[in-house]
């Protein structure tokens, strides 16, 4: 295992920017985002970042194409995906497992080749975590948060950086980093996971009752009844995934470009002649039961939820995935 | 506090002055409060909370809850009665079918504040006077009550309860707090450093909406940035500019009718201090037209839709006041 | 998708010469849904619109774009011109490449340019425009003319023959205005009375007029064909059916040192007063301020001498209500006031007089009986010094006006004229600027002045007047002569300038008419439409509009009826199809436009509307009355949700053209 | 690896010639800038169309794949987009990406058997596909049934391809139907559901439906009170979609998406699916 | 970036139709000249001008938005200008405290009658915007790229 000094961090991120682009989670205006290394950016000490790590490979708005039209013609221009290398560092393990979620989506055929551009030019380090937030529950989804994952996982421990490459990207890089050392990392004391309020949840109920269950329980009302219908629960979540295709007119050009919708919102399925989902609770319905039902229907039961607990932070009303599934579980025995 | 709103709640639904009661649900946490609509007493007794972290206003609810089959009681604070009647004087709120219970407030707390000031973990809390001890997953501390206020409760503007048909607690008076401070602070900066102060903020708009959805004011059947027909619809933290706009727009479209409950800024995801703008335009128009309170009354023409001949011209601030 | 013609004017060399009109047709011709773009000498000629007509047909055109003009000045002409060929009128835009574009700009290069985006903006609008069709509001057929001088009394007359109620609001107890003060007319030199009072008498009665003396407008709502006016008939203590006009009460009154106003102050009147004998109405009016009883609650004399009993003490403003379809203003004009113009010693002597107040002293039923008399001592004066110009054309503006008054040359030739004649003993100077006698047989009046009479005229200004000794000592240059002139007078005249009337300015803002600077109402168009108000259903009679004289006064008088009759022999008009709409589906009904809409044109009203899982909700929605809206989009601006657009200038093509303009 | 094109981005295709049907609904033909059909597809299939500043759209291509020269799609005046499709010329130029969905199983599902085509209005256009594939491949399928309503004569979609080349076409049974009796019609009135009970067909045929929600509703009691079961109905569906790539998270129904494992559904498969749509 | 000195801005200037375009017009009759930088759209009254008018033409590219409207008492719809006036000084104040140039908004009453004065507004306004330089606060780079 290499290790670094916890006290020249800045300088194993400069080294590593040297070589690629480097992302970190730093402050910025009070607010942990992942954020573009530059020599003095520190790490932020907060557990995660208000946005999660989806947005560097699912950025929030990007272009497709961009049209000239003239007279009855058209032409097309698509947009260039990434071609540059980049490095993530400090992906907690349940960003890393949201990763997982979204190619299931992303690559699956026919794939989304921005995404897959810019998963294929990225290392993914990530960094264990020892002191979670009461809303964590990313143990209960099977996530160690103490074995994270990605191209090479990180420990902190008793000053000293410990960095484990898991695939051929991550030991390309890590061998390329001249002067890591070499050492073990201590054993940690992982007992607070244990005190985590939220631990215990389980989703296996949603696989074993069949869809019509879950979709036609009396609960919707009652649970949707308070939400806004805004999207912060689906922009800070890192496996949320609609999105929008919308186009731009300005200075005689039309941009096509992709961005983040939010199934929530009361447009999201409108048509011309109305939608499918009229009301808040149909849309609300669709969001959980997305997560909890059709995703790991379609994905060898794999939830669509990484317990990263954001949306139990962010949520204006306060409802979020951990409350439906309570609710939904009690209600159903 | 917390007993005497349930069992006000609990009793109005048994001698059925009400069909519904409109209050605060418990959660997960000691926190994590949740706006709900109760049907029975039993439910009220459950799960019904009033503590000094029930911030959500839920005044707006009314505008649909209002217009339902049967009378509903709501629970509103000091902050939520001027919405109330703002929404009245807009003709959301149908009164008659609405039962306002006014419960003073002692100042909202905020999980954020508590995490602001180094908490992690937060697993319980118990007030003991002026004196927050929280449970944390790494050991108990004390905290200050004031320290743990939300932002927006620290300049807070009045205590009165307004268009209530019954008060828990007793009638508060209007304050006088420093609640431009910031905004003054901000006016004054050089433009350049305004600039950049809400370049870096706004730029952390992620237009989740939450601002807009849980604003009182923004009670728009469909919002303009919703309508594609209005052709400004934008769904996008697409460009620094359409951030821009959006507040700007938002800003603008509930200047005269915001309440400065805060709940923008109390929702933010991204931490956007989004009240500072509105208050801004509070602080104008209360320096150019005269001090005016939405909400604090029926009859006062809000300042947008009034006018004097003795308006100064817009050149005071594009020439700059104090010879800038 | 459009088919938008596009036809670039020329308008002779006005645009070409700047404009690469070509050019600028031929870039349009590729602007999306453009299917036809030419350019014309004149497009607003018979041949022009013949092309436009043509065009629209065989080009199946669905929006029509002018570069020319300013649409000020034919939009109309060219909306009934795609009318004519089928295209809805209001699917015409128009680019504004003259006045905006090829008058400003001298580098061909630069005007093209611009010109092309104009024209592009223009088109970017049209895509967007939509039918739109007027509605009709009925027109109430009665007219109001606000002043009862002789352009009131004259327009009012002329719509009364055409057979349509009028009212005429004058302020003071009589009608007749300034022209009863005035002795002789030039250039005829016919008695102003003469000529005068029996148009009066026939504006009396004449069945179709109303006069409300002593009354004033107090508020006026509504819009063209559909005014509210409310008239404050002011108490004059006498009831107007009762009193004879027999005058014994104003020989009886014992409070008789009240200046008379009818002859400028120079002799006095009774607090009882009739104020000339052929007032109309015949009528007493008793000075509020100055009757003992109304004061004190002592005396009572008049009504102890009434026999018709017509005193009434007690008598209250009375507040009348009525509805117009049209409104015309005729408030005239007064005389500056003097007191800037200390260099002449109006305040100092009483010798020195204005204009009107000399034509007081020269008229038989003034102060002197027709006796010219200096008012200080009463004696006959021998040399009289004619001062012109006094206020008018001044450079500063502060002191003075800076336009020409108009009428001051020729009475001031009359009042020379008529002294010399009837005095020839006396030596009469005019001091000028410029002697301007245009009109019919005016210049010939000035040289008879000159010529016969023996009128000194000096070109040159009167720097000082000292009153010395019971003379006035005067001190003037004479510009042609090159040299400096004193001269002994015994009276000096001042040709005062003139102004609107104090009341306008109020005036104007009830009726949302503009005025210019000077407080001259502003005409609809200075050359085509000189006597309407830019404000629909207002009409500009005599010299409230500008200075003028009495034959001009009386033609545009009539003019003015003219006009009125015009709108009130319509049954409905026309309304204005740009009108606020609200999109129900969008509004809140939180009441914001309607606080805002100066017309009270918009209502709200509780609709049912499908809400989701067939379920009906009522929700109060905002109502536009078209007929009352004007289209100012106010309330599209008040509006949070932005359900209230503006139809011709919608939301969305106002911002087509910002696109255009800024791409 | 980047060298392979996104899925969201269009080709651009051109507008050669646009026929009004109906007064709401217009057939284009589209071919690709080089004038062949842009790409070859499935009965039942779908494509985006688009015009940049418009908006996209996904729509049922009506020409059947047996048409080597072109495609087709008939579209109803409804939205923005087919606003402006409605009103465009010919030589217009569009974007096109597709095909998207599943398609009919006219080589297996359907192979050998009697199919009864049922459409009602608009509901017409993915079924012409089917149809004219089964007609150019008549031998492979037995009988052929259509029932075919609108609301009146001038708002049956094909009315001329119908009687020109369906009627007169062996084998083939067509149906019409309006909804309400017009002077210069000879035919059956009423609604489509009813006029199926009345037509009472045999229950071995597999039953291929597509029309408004309603008629959907109302036909299928109406075909299971004559001995149908849902395993021989298929029917294709229309929700919002963007992406038609099944990412975009708009169109499913339940855990399935309308645009990648639809839009054809046998009905039995709907059973357990959630009545949203 | 450009240089100021062959940056020529765009200057969009919303104009009543009732005073301030027929001063325009009569800027026009006079021959006055103003720079052809500014670009006039018409308006029914000044109290018309949305704000979202105003950060359109900034997106869109314009360099300074100005607001032509009658004299305060002038409306020709009485009121209108009065509102407008409000609404611009909160909106103009806005901008301000985001620091966005407050010099690059402006509104100017000018009358039917002066002519003149609008030419002058117009020269004095785009030197104004010239000295300011192009709108970099309030634009929109996807209406700039090329």
């Amino acid at each position: 295992m290499k290790t670094w000094n916890l006290s020249q961090l800045d300088d194993l991120f400069a080294a590593i920017a040297g070589r690629q682009t480097l992302y970190i989670p730093a402050d910025a205006a009070g607010q942990p985002a992942f954020t573009r290394w530059e020599p003095g950016l520190a790490m932020t000490r907060a557990l995660n970042t208000g946005r999660s790590a989806k947005d560097l490979f699912f950025p929030q708005v990007e272009n497709l194409a961009a049209f000239q039209i003239s007279g009855k013609t058209i032409s097309v221009s698509p947009a260039q995906s990434p071609e540059e290398d980049y490095v993530i560092f400090g992906v907690r393990a349940c960003d890393c497992r949201s990763f997982d979620i979204l190619d299931s989506v992303f690559l699956a055929e026919p794939a989304d080749t921005f995404y897959q551009a810019r998963r294929a030019h990225a290392t993914v380090i990530t960094l264990a975590c020892t002191e979670p937030e009461e809303t964590c529950f990313c143990t209960s989804l099977g996530i160690d948060p103490q074995a994270p994952g990605g191209d090479i996982s990180c420990w902190m421990a008793e000053g000293r950086l410990y960095l484990q490459a898991n695939t051929p990207k991550g030991e390309a890089l890590l061998a390329s980093l001249p002067d890591l050392g070499e050492g073990e990392k201590p054993e940690t004391n992982p007992s607070v996971f244990d005190k985590l309020p939220l631990k215990d949840l389980d989703f296996s109920v949603f696989q074993e009752k069949p869809l019509l269950d879950w979709f036609n329980s009396p609960l919707w009302e009652s649970l949707s009844q308070s939400c806004l219908g805004c999207g912060s629960c689906t922009f800070v979540c890192p496996t949320c995934q609609c999105y929008d295709v919308r186009d731009f007119e300005g200075g005689g050009t039309v941009r096509r470009f992709r961005c983040w919708d939010s199934c929530m919102y009361s447009d999201f399925t409108m048509m011309a002649h109305g939608t499918n989902r009229p009301t808040q609770k149909e849309r609300f319905r669709q969001r959980f039961l997305h997560k909890l039902v059709y995703h790991p229907n379609n994905h060898q039961g794999q939830i669509g939820c990484v317990g990263c607990g954001r949306c139990l932070q962010k949520c204006p009303i306060s409802m979020n995935i951990v409350k439906v599934a309570k609710a939904l579980k009690e209600g159903s025995v | 506090m917390q007993r005497s709103v349930i069992e006000t709640a609990a009793s109005l639904l048994e001698t059925g002055v009400c069909t519904r009661v409109l209050g605060w649900k418990t959660g997960e946490f000691f926190y994590d409060v949740t706006p709900a609509v109760f049907t029975s007493a039993e439910e009220v007794r459950k799960d019904m909370v009033f503590t000094p972290f029930c911030g959500a206003n839920l005044s707006k609810y009314l505008i649909a809850e209002s217009r339902k089959e049967g009378k509903i009681a709501v629970f509103l604070k000091p902050c939520d009665t001027f919405s109330f009647v703002q929404l009245q004087k807009e003709h959301r709120i149908c009164r008659e079918n609405v039962y306002a219970v006014g419960v003073q407030c002692p100042g909202m707390s905020d999980p954020d504040a508590l995490k602001a000031l180094g908490l992690k973990g937060l697993t319980g809390c118990v007030q003991e006077g002026d004196t927050l001890r929280v449970d944390t997953l790494y050991g108990e501390k004390a905290v200050p009550l004031a320290d743990a206020l939300s932002l927006r409760c620290r300049g807070c503007k009045s205590k009165r309860l307004h268009d209530c048909d019954a008060i828990i607690g007793t009638q508060g008076k209007d304050l006088q707090t420093s609640r431009f401070a910031q905004v003054e602070a901000l006016e004054a900066m050089t433009a350049e450093e305004r600039f950049a102060f809400w370049r870096k903020e706004l730029s952390k708009c992620i237009r989740c909406n939450a601002c807009r959805n849980v604003c009182p004011a923004c009670s728009c059947e469909t919002c303009v940035f919703d309508n594609p027909d209005s052709g400004v619809q934008n769904k996008a933290a697409a460009s620094s500019f359409e951030e821009n706009l959006f507040h700007i727009i938002r800003a603008f479209h509930v200047a005269g009718r915001c309440t400065d409950c805060g709940e923008c800024t109390r929702v933010c995801p991204q931490h956007i201090p989004l009240h500072l703008l509105n208050r801004k335009l509070i602080k104008d128009m209360n320096t150019l037209y005269g001090v005016y309170q939405a909400g604090a009354d029926f009859e006062t023409k809000p300042p947008m839709l009034a006018f004097t001949l003795e308006d100064p011209e817009a050149s005071i601030i594009t020439q700059g006041r104090n010879g800038q | 998708m459009q088919r938008i013609g596009v036809f670039v004017c020329w308008c002779g060399s006005n645009i070409a010469a700047t404009v690469d009109v070509e050019k600028v047709a031929r870039v349009l011709s590729q602007e999306p849904g453009v299917v036809y773009s030419t350019d014309y000498q004149y497009m607003c000629s018979q041949a022009g619109q013949e092309m436009i007509q043509e065009a629209i047909r065989e080009h199946r055109l669905t929006g029509v774009v002018i570069c020319s003009c300013s649409p000020r000045m034919h939009e109309a002409t060219f909306r009934k011109t795609v009318e004519k060929a089928g295209l809805n009128p209001y699917l015409l835009e128009i680019a504004n490449i003259r006045e905006h574009c090829s008058w400003i700009h001298k580098d061909k290069l630069t005007a093209t340019e611009k010109a092309v985006i104009l024209g592009r903006a223009a088109i970017a609008k049209v895509q967007l425009n939509a039918p739109l069709t007027a509605g009709k509001s009925p027109v109430t057929k009665r007219a109001l003319v606000i002043g009862g001088g002789i352009a009131g009394i004259q327009t009012a007359l002329d719509i009364a023959e055409a057979g349509f109620p009028v009212d005429i609001v004058e302020k003071k107890p009589t009608i007749g205005g300034k022209m009863t003060q005035i002795d002789k007319t030039f250039p005829t030199l016919d008695c102003a009375a003469c000529i005068l009072t029996p148009k009066m008498v026939d504006a009396a009665q004449n069945e179709n007029i109303d006069i409300l003396s002593y009354a004033q407008v107090e508020k006026i709502q509504g819009f063209v064909g559909n005014f509210t006016v409310t008239i404050r008939k002011k108490a004059r203590y006498v009831d107007e059916n009762k009193c004879t006009g027999c005058g014994l009460c104003t020989e009886k009154c014992p409070q008789k040192k009240i200046p008379n106003e009818f002859n400028l102050g120079l002799d006095n009147r009774r607090a009882i007063y009739i104020p000339f004998a052929q007032a109309v109405p015949k009528v007493a009016t008793i000075d509020p301020n100055h009757c003992a009883m109304l004061q004190k609650g002592k005396c009572g004399v008049c009504a102890k001498v009434c026999t018709a009993g017509a005193i009434d003490y007690k008598q209250q403003d009375q507040l009348i209500t009525r509805e117009y379809g049209a409104i015309v203003a005729a408030t005239g004009f007064e005389p500056i006031s003097m007191d800037k113009f200390d260099e002449f010693a109006y305040s100092q002597s009483p010798d020195v007089v204005t204009s009107l107040e000399f034509e007081r002293l020269m008229n038989a039923a003034g102060p002197t009986g027709g006796t010219l008399l200096r008012p200080s001592d009463g004696t006959h004066p021998h040399t009289l010094v004619f001062v012109q110009c006094v206020g008018s054309r001044c450079d500063g503006g502060e002191k003075g006006k800076s336009y020409c008054s108009k009428i001051c040359c020729m009475y001031t030739a009359k009042h020379a004229m008529l002294t010399r004649e009837k005095y020839p003993d006396t030596e009469v100077y005019v001091f000028y600027i410029d002697v301007r006698t245009p009109g019919k047989s005016f210049d010939e009046f000035y040289r008879r002045a000159v010529e016969e009479y023996g009128v000194h005229y000096i070109k040159g200004m009167v720097g000082k007047v000292t009153p010395q000794d019971g003379k006035l000592k005067v001190q003037a240059s004479d510009l042609l002569g090159g040299r400096q002139l004193h001269i002994d007078a015994d009276m000096v005249i001042l040709a005062a300038a003139i102004e609107p009337d104090k009341s306008a300015r109020p005036l104007a803002t009830m009726l949302t008419a503009s005025m210019d600077t000077n407080d001259f109402f502003t005409e609809a168009h200075p050359k085509l439409r000189p006597v309407e108000s830019p404000t629909a259903g207002v009409f500009l009679s005599g010299a409230c509009q500008g200075p003028k004289d009495i034959p001009e006064t009386v033609a545009q008088a009539s003019a003015a009826a003219a006009k009125v009759i015009g709108l009130l022999v319509k049954d409905s008009l026309t309304c204005n199809p740009c009108t606020a709409q609200p999109d129900e589906l969008m509004c809140n009904g939180c009441s914001s436009c309607e606080k805002v809409c100066p017309y009270g044109a918009i209502t709200y009203a509780d609709k049912p509307f499908r809400g989701p899982n067939r379920t009906t909700r009522i929700r109060r929605v905002a109502q536009v009355n078209p007929a009352v809206c004007q289209g100012c989009g106010a309330c599209t601006v008040a509006c949070p949700s932005g359900a209230m657009d503006l139809l011709g200038f919608s939301n969305k093509q106002i911002m087509a053209e910002v696109d255009a303009i800024c791409r | 690896m980047n060298m392979r094109q996104d899925p969201l981005i269009p080709m651009v295709a051109q507008v050669t010639d646009i026929r009004t049907d109906t007064p709401d609904v217009k057939t284009f033909r589209v071919v690709g800038l080089d004038g062949k059909k842009p790409f070859s597809h499935i009965p039942g299939q779908c494509a985006m169309l688009s015009m940049p500043g418009v908006g996209e759209a996904l729509f049922s291509i009506t020409s059947s794949p047996t048409n080597e020269d072109y495609m087709e799609f008939s579209i109803k005046k409804c939205g923005c987009v087919t606003n402006w499709l409605h009103a465009i010329e010919p030589g217009q130029q569009i974007t096109l990406r597709g095909p998207y969905g599943n398609g009919f199983p006219v080589d297996t599902d359907f192979a050998g058997k009697d199919l009864l085509f049922i459409a009602g209005g608009i509901g017409l256009a993915p079924l012409r596909s089917v149809i004219n594939y089964v007609r150019h491949y008549r031998q492979r399928y037995g009988t052929v049934d259509i029932v075919y309503g609108a609301r009146s004569k001038e708002d049956l979609v094909d009315y001329q391809e119908i009687l020109e080349q369906w009627c007169r076409e062996e084998g083939v049974n067509v149906h019409l139907t309006i909804d309400n009796p017009q002077p210069d019609w000879d035919g059956h009135v009423g609604f489509v559901p009813n006029y199926v009970k009345e037509l009472g067909f045999d229950t071995g045929k597999t039953v291929v439906m597509c029309g408004p929600p309603i008629m959907i509703k109302f036909t299928l009691a109406g075909l299971e009170e004559l001995g149908f079961q849902r395993d021989q109905v298929y029917t294709t569906f229309e929700l919002k979609m963007k992406c038609a790539l099944g990412k975009c998270g708009r169109c499913n129904i339940g855990d399935q998406y309308v645009c990648k494992d639809g839009p054809v559904f046998r009905l039995d498969q709907m059973t357990r699916l959630p009545d949203e749509y | 970036m450009q240089v100021n000195e062959t940056f020529t801005p765009t200057i969009v200037a919303f104009c009543c139709n009732w005073c301030s375009y027929a001063g325009a017009d009569l800027s026009g009759t006079n021959r006055l000249q103003y720079p052809a930088n500014v670009k006039i759209i018409r308006i029914p009254c000044s109290c018309r001008l949305n704000p979202m008018f105003i950060l359109r033409a900034f997106q869109r590219g314009a360099d300074g938005v100005i607001l032509c409207g009658c004299h305060p008492g002038d409306c020709h719809y009485t009121t209108g200008n009065y509102y407008a006036r409000r609404r611009m000084t909160l909106l103009f104040s806005l901008l301000d405290f985001l620091g966005i140039e407050r010099e690059r908004t402006r509104v100017e009453w000018v009358s039917a009658a002066e002519g003149a004065k609008f030419a002058a507004t117009m020269n004095d306004f785009t030197e104004t915007i010239t000295r300011l330089g192009p709108n970099r606060r309030l634009e929109d780079l996807r209406c700039k790229e090329v």
